[in-house]
């Protein structure tokens, strides 16, 4: 069966958890730091601070001393060998995986390892999964009113009826993915690459300050490719955006700085010539 | 500039829905009530009181099935504890007929009989103002909202999915149908309540109280699919769906699953509180059976018979399975179990969206536009507003569960 | 029962009698008076059977074969032997002109069956085999009246078989405590220190009470020797009883658990392979049951000398029942249900019903007789009365023989892999080329049998009844889903688990509150641990 | 093609349900008798006999030129062992078909919920089963045993020297009204005999509990510690099988610790294996093995209707106590017809006191006029290896029953409607 010790971690996150359920609305997270949704401290021009971050599952470290920081504004392509520990560093930030040690913080002020994935989303952190999730059964035209920034406690959307701004906003991202012709179509209904594209529209439609796409381009033709580079660099200044890619070309289409994960660790960072010029990084993951 | 809450409720559901209410309604406060007590029993349109209570219950059970499919349809959480939120109603409906039996039960005490017979000398705290119709009617609707509140509360928060959250929900259905069995729990035991005598003093049996009851049911149901249709119409129904469809995504878009499934948890469980209120008196017995896990889930079973995730369908569903049960149960007595046996299966094999997916098969068989019906309509609009074509539901059902895997206790768990 | 009446003194004095006549070298014919008793009333006959127990001899056993067999009445006052041929004076032996039919039988109910058998236990001392002598020493231990005392003496005196000298010794001690000579009383005291029976407990406990009240209070038993040795042996009674009783709960616990398991096993199986929550599982229990008692009936008819094997003869029909019904259910309704669990919920609760009212218009409403063997009989007694019911012994080992098999099954052969393959992960294991369609019938049919066994052993202890089965669905589901789902070990942890926390639970709560307690801690449990006890690891740890 | 049928039966439904359901054909030749009694579900192990004797007796008096030169019609129905379905079914019985009368109910709470009914309707019940008591209804006629004509008599019995003169005394029972009841006035009883409350162990299980280790340990803990020990079983029917198999493994045997049950009889006995109840005692007011005329002709009537109804083993059918009540009741009700010379209710009701008729179990039986229960009398047997009973005491004529048992308080003077 289980070591206690992992049943006393088990037990100090749901309590964590619990903080937060009942703290959620009020404003105040259970560390007593106040931040409300949107509203985050960017004093010293950084939005994200990994720091020593260490998560294994039965043994096997995904994550082993991870740290990483994000500037404001920036776009950071993240690279690496499958099982790098890509998708469980996002996992971490979005609190759906909590660290077994290490912080992980956002802006100055804000705790992701005591917060929610709601809770997250709210703090300004949008993501975007390896596999695009939508909501098969909605409309394009919903899931993007779903996903819009608004209040989103029960009560509100109990009686919440779409403002023509609103109405104007979700149009306006549908131009921007190009769906503005299937947005009554079901979601379910759509192809691959526009699934992506949806999802990606759904993270604008968030207004999130930093944005988390997981293999954002895979599964898309060579010119969608190209628009999702354009976008993607748009983007950036405003949001500030993370990728997680292994497509070079669209790398290197992004331009700004890469990091090379591997064995849940950071190896090398730069730009991409310096960084695919560092012999480790032939070593492991160029050199194949 | 935002649109009144008055005509979004009155948008959320086509003319035609609304057009089928008012002849339903017109037929139960109107028509029933002056078949019933105007035409003479000769005359080939009377209704007879058997017929007036046996419909009244069926629109009890429809109530449940809204309610259940509300829960089941659109959050896709499967109850199978939904006839203790039913009972629970009725029981508390019930303690108030007991007080009103007074001084005429067969023993002529002020205590119900069954508590003299047990010696007690004076009623239990919990029967403290039962004697009062106001007191009674807060119960029904705040005891099984309690305890779906706490229930859930503890539920939703560890991301208990799928079958694992049916299954205690039976449990919890199963122990308190054995607590309720034992007499010292002081609701009667087995016997439950019976040999109700009035209603705010009204004789419960006359034909008038018979007739108030069945049009207070049917007011209920029409409240019940105005609120539900509203509900499913609303953005908070959309996100219900969406969290039935891909929970993660709506966490990281920052919406809280566990407050969106405890609302409409404890709704559904109010409203089969209230359905078990009305219940009771028309049947005239409560007992603790009526907890039992089979019972809970035949509410499933008429669900989706009449098209889970419509609420025509389950209203549709609830009538047909009991109408069958009550005519079969007469005219085959030792093979209606057959018939409802393959019904159920014939229903899931071949009808996935139930009698609702069936109509519409057929509609859109002709291929003439079916929106001009107005049940058609309500049925597609409905399916277009959750596309709750139940076949593909358990692809998400997966989705949803998947995510179990992620909670931190889960982890644990895997461990 | 115990403290000797006046009448038993006053037959005491009779058998003195007869004592002196017995001991006389030739034996003369039962005395016709004593004889002539059995057919007078109640006490009468109790007061002569006693008296014949002492008398001995082979007429004397004759006559309570008759009189238990019910072939002892009476034609006017006179008392009859009721033979096939007619019938014959009890005494004399001579023929009557009179028919059988003349005769009124003389019905034997419980308290002559116990004067009886008290009698020819008597009897039996003087048997030339240990073992029916040990079984009549244990008999008088029993229940001997101080009648008996000389009689006990004379064959402990004669006893050679040291065993059978034990019991005596008891059974005489258990008397002699009564007796006016404080040695005696003193000898016997300490003798039954060695006794784990709560009736002797009872009986020395008596010694240590107080006649009247205040002052003029006397102890029962004067001498406090005697008294001391007396608590002395009921502590050591106390102890071996209480070790018994824990023992005796622990069992039913597991118990209790084995038949759970049993129940839920094949479930564990069809879930966990399928997610299809088959809740015509308990009707599959039935068919289990019936096909047993199908066999039983084929035994009866055709060797009923075998009778006893019937139970074995039946595990493969049971299987193979079971697990045809679950064939044809799977292929004919559940394989379109796949991924539909909840849709597959409502498919076989229609089944259930089709399949309890099949039972019931084919077999009729009643529950069904179903023996269990003889070697399924009885049980062994620990101290203190408590028995471990062979059939339940049988149970547990037959549980833990399925469970081998079962996961044999599952890890070494082929099969079994494929279908931990299939729970792991459905589509890829389509992918590597599992055919998931054959797997699915194969793994839903053995799981079908399973439960068929299950029924089996359920047949063996409870009722065997169209619905039989719905008794158990909800237990059966509690223990997959507390065990977590596809988890055999689960189970099994889950099913003992449950058994004994219920029966600890029902020594001080009742039956009705233990099991509430049980479901609430299920609940809870839940709580704690959204998968169960074991939770299948990795990506697709769930659906 | 599925589909299509499937739609017809909805339809076929449909339309029956709107024609406010069953409008039976109604002949005017014919009397309606209503049997209401669970075919399906928990109680249709015991209800069905009643269904199938009552249905036989039906064929006799139709057979014997019906009742007023008409004959009888049963209208059978399934309430499938549901308690508000009892009610529903009732209703319609006497709303829709117009019975003259209804034959049926087994279980307490059924009884309870259709009771409401046959006042409001003024109809009339013929309730076959034996019951607690505390009960009296104008229209209803109560032809099983009240709790002095059954449990009573039997633990007297196992008082008496000849019972083997039981000191301690174990009431066990399925937590339900009737042992309750029967239990409370067996404690006030045996209080009244001198009977100790450290002597008397009272439990209870709840219904369809079939493991009782526990129970058999605790109660061969309780028997051990001296006196002589009798159990009181008011084992609801199911429960009754492993009940006994445990007490049998125990080694529980009936010549120590005899157990009197009342609600085990002849039907419930098909389903056991006999040989661990040698000797335990059933307390009826009939039993099947009783030997006389009436009984051989009744059993004999019986074999005869199953085999030519093709009743399920037909060849093993046997007859019990409410199996002969309803039998009587029948016959009884016949006889108050054609006294009254109408089925109007009230004339019924005012013939059927005094009736008398003479019941298989050899006594003839006569219906009190003042509390509509039958003067019954008391047998008690033990079980035979074949699964029947041999009578060890009986009554020596029938005595009147007293729903209102005197045993609990507040029932002085409530003897009479």
């Amino acid at each position: 069966m289980i070591p206690t010790l992992e049943i006393e971690r088990e037990r100090a996150h749901l309590d964590a958890e619990r903080e937060n359920q009942r703290e959620h609305w009020d404003g105040s997270a259970a560390d007593g730091r106040v931040y409300r949704p949107g509203e985050l401290d960017l004093s010293h021009k950084v939005i994200l601070y990994l720091d020593d971050i260490t998560v294994s599952f039965d043994g096997f470290r995904a994550l082993n001393k991870l740290s990483l920081t994000i500037d404001a504004g920036e776009l950071r392509c993240i690279i690496g060998p499958n099982g790098a520990g890509k998708t469980t560093m996002m996992d971490v930030i979005t609190g759906k995986t909590r660290p077994d040690s290490g912080t992980a913080f956002f802006g100055q002020t804000i705790d992701l390892t005591r917060l929610t994935e709601p809770e997250i989303a709210h703090a300004g952190i949008g993501r975007k999964f390896q596999k695009p999730t939508i909501f098969e059964h909605h409309s394009a035209f919903e899931n993007l009113e779903l996903a819009m920034k608004a209040d989103k406690r029960v009560r509100r959307t109990l009686f919440a009826s779409l403002l023509d701004d609103e109405r104007d906003r979700v149009a306006e991202v549908l131009r921007q993915i190009r769906l503005d012709q299937a947005a009554d179509r079901p979601a379910g209904l759509l192809s691959h690459g526009q699934k992506q594209w949806l999802e990606i529209g759904m993270l604008l439609m968030q207004e999130p300050r930093l944005l988390l796409l997981d293999e954002p381009v895979a599964g898309m033709t060579d010119d969608e490719t190209e628009r999702t580079a354009e976008l993607f660099t748009s983007l950036a200044g405003k949001h500030s955006l993370v990728v997680v890619e292994h497509d070079m070309a669209f790398v290197e289409a992004l331009g700004g700085k890469v990091t090379v994960l591997c064995e849940g660790s950071v190896l090398a960072e730069g730009d991409l010539a310096t960084v695919q010029a560092d012999p480790r990084v032939i070593e492991v993951y160029l050199g194949r | 500039m935002r649109t009144p809450f008055t005509l979004r409720l009155f948008q959320s559901m086509p003319r035609g829905g609304w057009i089928a209410l008012a002849i339903f309604a017109a037929v139960a406060w109107i028509g029933v009530p002056v078949a019933h007590l105007a035409l003479p029993e000769s005359h080939p349109l009377h209704v007879f009181a058997y017929t007036v209570s046996l419909l009244g219950k069926i629109l009890c059970y429809m109530v449940v099935a809204v309610a259940m499919d509300l829960i089941w349809g659109y959050a896709g959480i499967l109850s199978l504890g939904h006839g203790l939120f039913f009972a629970l109603g009725g029981y508390a409906f019930g303690m108030y007929l007991m007080r009103q039996i007074g001084r005429d039960g067969s023993y002529g005490a002020e205590l119900p009989d069954f508590m003299v017979f047990l010696d007690w000398k004076e009623l239990p705290w919990y029967w403290a103002g039962s004697d009062s119709l106001l007191w009674a009617l807060f119960l029904v609707v705040a005891l099984p909202g309690l305890v779906a509140f706490v229930f859930g509360w503890f539920a939703f928060r560890s991301r208990i999915k799928g079958v694992y959250f049916s299954i205690i929900t039976q449990a919890l259905t199963y122990a308190a149908m054995l607590l309720f069995f034992r007499n010292e729990t002081g609701f009667g035991g087995n016997n439950g309540f019976t040999d109700f005598k009035r209603i705010l003093g009204y004789d419960i049996t006359s034909p008038g109280m018979r007739v108030t009851l069945f049009a207070l049911s049917a007011a209920l149901l029409i409240a019940c699919l105005v609120l539900g249709r509203y509900l499913v119409t609303s953005r908070f129904g959309r996100v219900l769906a969406a969290i039935r469809d891909a929970e993660s995504r709506v966490m990281f878009i920052g919406y809280n699953p566990l407050h969106y499934k405890l609302f409409m948890w404890t709704l559904s469980a109010m409203l089969c509180g209230l359905a078990g209120a009305l219940y009771v008196p028309q049947v005239g017995i409560i007992n603790p059976s009526e907890m039992s896990p089979a019972n809970s889930i035949e509410i499933a079973v008429w669900v989706a018979v009449g098209g889970r995730g419509t609420l025509v369908g389950a209203v549709l569903g609830a009538g047909i399975v009991n109408l069958a049960k009550s005519v079969f149960t007469v005219y085959l007595p030792e093979y209606w179990p057959f018939v409802l046996g393959f019904l159920f299966i014939v229903v899931t094999l071949y009808l996935p969206d139930g009698v609702v997916g069936l109509w519409r098969k057929l509609r859109a068989r002709r291929a003439a536009a079916a929106l001009d019906d107005a049940s058609a309509a309500a049925g597609a609009g409905l399916s277009a507003a959750i596309g709750g074509a139940p076949a593909e539901v358990p692809a998400t059902e997966r989705q949803a569960a998947r995510s179990t895997a992620d909670t931190p206790i889960a982890k644990g768990a895997n461990a | 029962m115990f403290g000797p009446t006046k009448r038993q003194w006053c037959i005491a004095a009779v058998l003195c009698v007869l004592m002196a006549l017995a001991a006389l070298p030739a034996r003369a014919a039962l005395d016709p008076a004593l004889v002539q008793g059995l057919g007078g009333d109640f006490n009468a006959r109790v007061a002569a059977i006693d008296a014949l127990g002492v008398a001995g001899g082979d007429e004397a056993a004759a006559l309570l074969d008759a009189l238990e067999g019910g072939r002892l009445g009476t034609v006017d006052g006179r008392l009859v032997v009721i033979a096939p041929d007619g019938l014959r004076d009890a005494t004399s032996g001579e023929a009557l002109a009179a028919d059988a039919g003349a005769a009124t039988r003389i019905t034997v109910n419980n308290r002559l069956r116990r004067a009886i058998g008290t009698a020819r236990a008597a009897l039996a001392l003087s048997s030339a085999q240990p073992a029916q002598r040990l079984a009549a020493a244990d008999t008088l231990r029993e229940n001997a009246s101080p009648a008996l005392l000389p009689v006990l003496a004379r064959a402990l005196a004669a006893e050679q078989d040291d065993a059978v000298r034990a019991v005596l010794r008891y059974a005489t001690a258990k008397l002699e405590l009564a007796s006016p000579d404080p040695a005696l009383r003193l000898k016997a005291a300490q003798a039954l220190g060695g006794s784990s029976d709560a009736a002797v407990k009872n009986l020395l406990a008596a010694l240590l009470e107080k006649r009247g009240d205040g002052a003029a209070a006397t102890w029962v038993e004067a001498d406090a020797e005697v008294r001391a040795a007396a608590a002395a042996s009921m502590r050591a009674i106390d102890r071996r009883i209480g070790l018994a009783q824990t023992a005796g709960t622990l069992f039913s616990g597991l118990s209790l658990g084995s038949i759970l398991l049993l129940a839920a096993l094949g479930l564990a199986i069809t879930y966990g392979v399928m997610g299809v929550i088959n809740m015509a599982h308990g009707e599959l229990l039935m068919v289990g049951a019936y096909a047993t008692f199908l066999v039983q009936g084929a035994f009866r008819s055709h060797l009923p000398e075998y009778l006893d094997l019937y139970v074995l003869a039946a595990i493969p029909a049971a299987f193979l029942a079971a697990a045809l019904v679950g064939i044809a259910m799977e292929r004919l309704v559940l394989r379109h249900l796949y991924g539909r669990p909840l849709e597959s919920l409502l498919a076989t609760w229609g089944l259930s019903l089709v399949l309890i009212q099949a039972a019931r218009v084919l077999f009729g409403p009643q529950n069904l007789e179903l023996a269990n063997p003889s070697w399924m009989s009885g049980g062994v007694e620990l101290a203190g009365g408590v028995v471990l019911p062979y059939n339940r012994i049988v149970i547990l080992g037959f549980a833990a023989f399925v469970l081998v098999l079962i996961w044999l099954m599952m890890q070494k052969t082929r099969l079994g892999m494929f279908v931990r393959a299939v729970t792991q992960n459905r589509p890829m294991a389509g992918c590597v080329g599992v055919p998931t369609a054959r797997v699915d019938t194969l793994a839903f049919a053995i799981g079908s049998g399973v439960a068929g066994l299950g029924g089996l052993a359920l047949s063996q202890i409870a009722n065997v009844g169209p619905a039989m089965g719905t008794g158990y669905i909800v237990d059966a589901f509690m223990v997959v889903v507390l065990g977590g789902v596809g988890q055999l070990a689960g189970a099994v942890w889950a099913a003992l688990g449950l058994g004994i926390v219920a029966k600890f639970l029902e020594g001080w709560a009742g039956a009705v509150v233990a099991k509430i307690l049980v479901l609430v801690f299920i609940i809870a449990f839940i709580q704690k641990r959204p998968q169960g006890i074991f939770a299948l690891k990795g990506r697709f740890a769930d659906s | 093609m599925n589909r299509r049928n499937f739609v017809k039966a909805l339809t076929l439904s449909a339309s029956i349900a709107a024609i406010g359901l069953p409008a039976g054909a109604h002949a005017a030749d014919t009397i309606k008798i209503g049997i209401l009694h669970s075919l399906s579900g928990t109680m249709a192990i015991s209800e069905t006999a009643l269904k199938n004797v009552a249905l036989m007796t039906i064929e006799e008096i139709n057979a014997g030129g019906g009742v007023l030169g008409k004959k009888l019609e049963p209208v059978v129905v399934d309430p499938a062992s549901n308690w508000p379905l009892f009610a529903e079914r009732a209703r319609q019985l006497l709303a829709q078909d117009k019975v003259a009368a209804v034959f049926g109910c087994w279980t307490s709470v059924s009884r309870k919920s259709v009771l409401p009914v046959f006042k409001e309707l003024n109809g009339l019940l013929f309730y076959p089963v034996q019951y607690e008591g505390e009960e009296l209804e104008k229209n209803v006629f109560y032809t099983g045993a009240a709790p002095n004509q059954q449990a009573i008599p039997a633990v007297e019995y196992l008082m008496s020297e000849e019972g083997g003169g039981a000191k301690r005394f174990v009431l066990l029972g399925t937590d339900y009204v009737y042992p309750r009841t029967t239990n409370k006035i067996l404690r006030a009883f045996l209080k009244s005999k001198g009977v100790s409350d450290a002597d008397i162990l009272e439990d209870y299980t709840p219904f369809g509990h079939a493991d009782y280790q526990t129970i058999i340990a605790r109660i061969k803990h309780f028997a051990a510690e001296g006196k002589k020990t009798a159990v009181v079983s008011t084992i609801n029917g199911d429960s009754n099988v492993p009940f006994y198999k445990e007490l049998g493994n125990a080694g529980l045997k009936a010549t120590d610790v005899p157990v009197v049950a009342f609600s085990v009889g002849e039907e419930e006995l098909r389903g056991v294996d006999t040989k661990p109840l040698l000797g335990h005692l059933a307390a009826w007011n009939y039993f099947m093995s009783v030997d006389n005329p009436q009984n051989k002709a009744f059993i004999d009537k019986y074999r005869a209707w199953a085999k030519k109804n093709a009743v399920p083993n037909a060849d093993t059918v046997v007859t019990n106590d409410p199996m002969e009540a309803t039998y009587v009741g029948l016959h009884m009700w016949k006889q108050a017809v054609e006294k009254a010379g109408s089925t109007d209710v009230d004339k019924v009701i005012a013939a059927m006191g005094g009736q008398t008729f003479k019941a298989p179990s050899g006594f003839t039986l006569t219906m009190d006029a003042t509390n509509h229960h039958l003067h019954k009398p008391v047998l008690i047997g033990e079980v035979r290896a074949d699964g029947q009973f041999d009578v060890v005491w009986q009554t020596q004529q029938p005595i009147r029953a007293q729903p209102w048992s005197p045993f609990i308080e507040g029932n002085e003077g409530k003897q009479g409607l």
